[in-house]
């Protein structure tokens, strides 16, 4: 299994039956491949969708009916469809229970910065800044680090999306925890020990005696 | 009451420096019948582009960006459009970028009647900067204002004589609101039936929003 | 003709073909009667339809479909049907071109006061402060006085429903236009002289020369 | 995530003190079997009731006031049920009234997210009294701020036992908008139907709003 998969894996663990979740372009799309047995939860795209399904297969794409990505999908049995102040009235009015998204650097303080890189071009935020601020519970998923660069921050350095939101970490290298002391390690993957992560954390880690090991 | 017409006919109501909004999510309720037209047909100019991502590169917005007949864009997320992006780049007030939610009820007060809303979103971030900041109940909360169009385009899926339309799936997105907001709105339809033919549970943007009612190219 | 019947016929010469028309309870339902023959118009329901039709026939009533009164009416082809905040974003967004209602009280500063009298039972305002704000066009349908005593005013005693909103009053006695000099009686009804109109109303009216006739 | 219940297990939830939305417009889309069960199987008082008419004097709603349960009601329209106008008589504070589009918007924002806006109705009149006043663009404004309940009651036509209601006609009117302001949400329905069999497209409040789903008596 690949990182990206790995991670998205353990995400997945996260979801509780019932759950409507919103899942960010990228790794995050990968969770809903992971979702656990007897565990249901429903997709929320913020263009329009409560309900969605898998990609189209080839051959059945329906222009009308596509992800936030542009690309065409289907849609479960009890699905319905909206406009965009409706859906974003769901998004920011806290009816998402998770959004998984990644992240181009997280912060201590839960803070976010997720939409732009100064000097660079700028995709703009779409979605993402109802989304970390609207749902009951905000979950980063992303690669540890770029190229030993540290995405995991004591203070963001990059304009935020939003502020003190996130409240869980999920890299291939570990499971944290974003508390009012700070950033707590509560698990790290296998063939990592504590001191790896903290090597590639700009954060000050707070670990536990009883570190568990990640599982997926 | 006739409101059917052609494309370049609708599309003749777009005047220079006017503001159009323009409906869809990347293709999905895009309306590219009017928006070729306002390409090939129309010389309007100075023109300010309200659109949730102006489009991809297989799109027509982009050829009308390229006309140098674009001003100024309001939009959310433009990554699929390299020309907003160059835009934003040589001139950074050129392109206002708003969160996606913001963006959608801007519009949605816009034909509402609503002057202005508190939103969470955005707090704590550059969207503050010059907007006032203002707490509820120990919640911090940016005010944004109403935003219009002189003109809307937007697609349905299905449209009646009137106007009806029915805009199926995701495709209903930022059309559904825009037809609200804009002095005189042009729909294309990928199919236009006649009065009483479409399910009045089904309507998603009523006949009186709509003042034209173009064929699709798309049908 | 009752007079009732004759006010709602001169109200409905007002209309243009394509109006999107709310009529109040009373009286000014009566002006869908009397649409003149080649104009169509679209009556909105502020509790959520555009294009009503007339009451159900005995034995077709269906509780579902029902008038801003509560009494079963019929739709139209064409007809949509949505919650009451798409109804009044409807309203306030100014996209009713002309409301029709009665009134307590309307004064020559076009203020109107149609929804308390002080010290009887409050009904509410329902409605009617969205529908005289929002609408284009604001008519006011009413008989001229209640038992002598005027109710077109040099200014309103009774709570306001809206400021500054009324354009035109037409009652059994005549037609008025509210303009910046005041209360122009544009027509007087067949058997009345403006000194009767004037006898019975309490702001001045302004009377030019060429009075016309009302005619229905 | 069986979301069937019955009427009297389902009102178990409104507690004293509560605020409690209620759907419909006089009899139109009135949750009657849950007003009624309301009104005979829970003993939940001071509750302060968000309806836009407190229904008529046919109607259940009556009947909870008169056991002296509702300490206070916020409305719009109240010249069909007595009750409430008696006790706007017998203490002016325990009866708001608002512009209907006004009381309609703020239960919306309270779904929404969003903690004010700005509207024109009630400028110049008793309404203002209270509320800041601003101009936007030459025009006055009133502040108006949001309003959410405990729990809310609705009724819709179909439900798929997810929860997704089809609310036909002139029913949807506060209670589509109601379902999404509230901390548990009961709807009746009419006729219930399995997962998939109702229209994506008809669906007016989605499942995920509804906590609790029960058979109406009007089936």
């Amino acid at each position: 299994m690949d990182t990206k998969n790995f991670i998205a894996k353990r995400v997945a663990k996260e979801l509780k039956d019932g759950d409507v979740v919103n899942l960010g372009i990228g790794l995050p799309t990968l969770v809903a491949n992971y979702v656990p047995e007897g565990i249901q939860i429903t997709l929320q795209a913020e263009h329009g969708i409560l309900g969605s399904g898998p990609a189209a297969k080839p051959g059945e794409e329906d222009p009308e009916i596509i992800n936030a990505g542009g690309f065409p999908i289907t849609v479960l049995p009890g699905a319905c469809f909206f406009d965009s102040s409706t859906s974003f009235g769901i998004i920011r009015g806290g009816h998402v229970d998770v959004t998984i998204l990644g992240a181009l650097q997280v912060d201590e303080k839960g803070n976010i910065a997720n939409w732009m890189v100064p000097g660079k071009r700028v995709p703009g935020m779409g979605g993402a800044m109802d989304l970390v601020v609207g749902a009951k519970e905000v979950i980063v998923a992303m690669e540890h680090a770029i190229k030993g660069e540290p995405k995991i921050m004591k203070t963001c350095t990059y304009p935020l999306t939003a502020v003190g939101v996130v409240k869980k970490i999920i890299t291939e290298m570990g499971v944290m925890d974003i508390t009012k002391d700070g950033i707590v390690l509560t698990e790290v993957a296998p063939g990592f020990t504590a001191e790896d992560v903290q090597a590639v954390t700009d954060a000050k880690l707070i670990v536990p005696n009883n570190l568990a090991v990640m599982e997926i | 009451m006739n409101k059917l017409t052609t494309a370049e006919e609708a599309v003749k109501k777009v005047k220079d420096g006017d503001t159009l909004l323009v409906g869809g999510f990347l293709m999905a309720g895009s309306p590219e019948t009017l928006i070729k037209a306002l390409l090939e047909t129309s010389t309007a100019k100075d023109l300010t582009i309200v659109s949730n991502d102006t489009g991809t590169v297989d799109s027509n917005m982009i050829k009308v960006m390229q006309q140098g007949r674009v001003k100024k864009v309001h939009g959310s997320y433009i990554g699929s459009n390299p020309m907003t992006g160059q835009m934003l780049i040589d001139d950074k007030d050129s392109v206002t970028l708003y969160p996606q939610g913001t963006l959608a009820e801007k519009i949605r007060c816009g034909g509402a009647g609503i002057a202005g809303f508190y939103t969470p979103v955005g707090v704590g971030t550059i969207i503050e900067d010059g907007k006032e900041k203002r707490t509820f109940d120990g919640k911090d909360y940016l005010l944004e204002t109403a935003l219009r169009g002189n003109v809307a385009f937007v697609k349905a899926t299905v449209a009646d004589k009137f106007g009806n339309c029915f805009m199926r799936g995701s495709t209903k997105n930022f059309g559904a609101i825009m037809a609200r907001a804009a002095d005189y709105v042009v729909a294309e339809a990928k199919k236009i039936v006649e009065v009483g033919e479409l399910d009045p549970e089904l309507v998603t943007i009523p006949g009186i929003f709509i003042d034209a009612l173009v064929q699709s190219e798309d049908a």
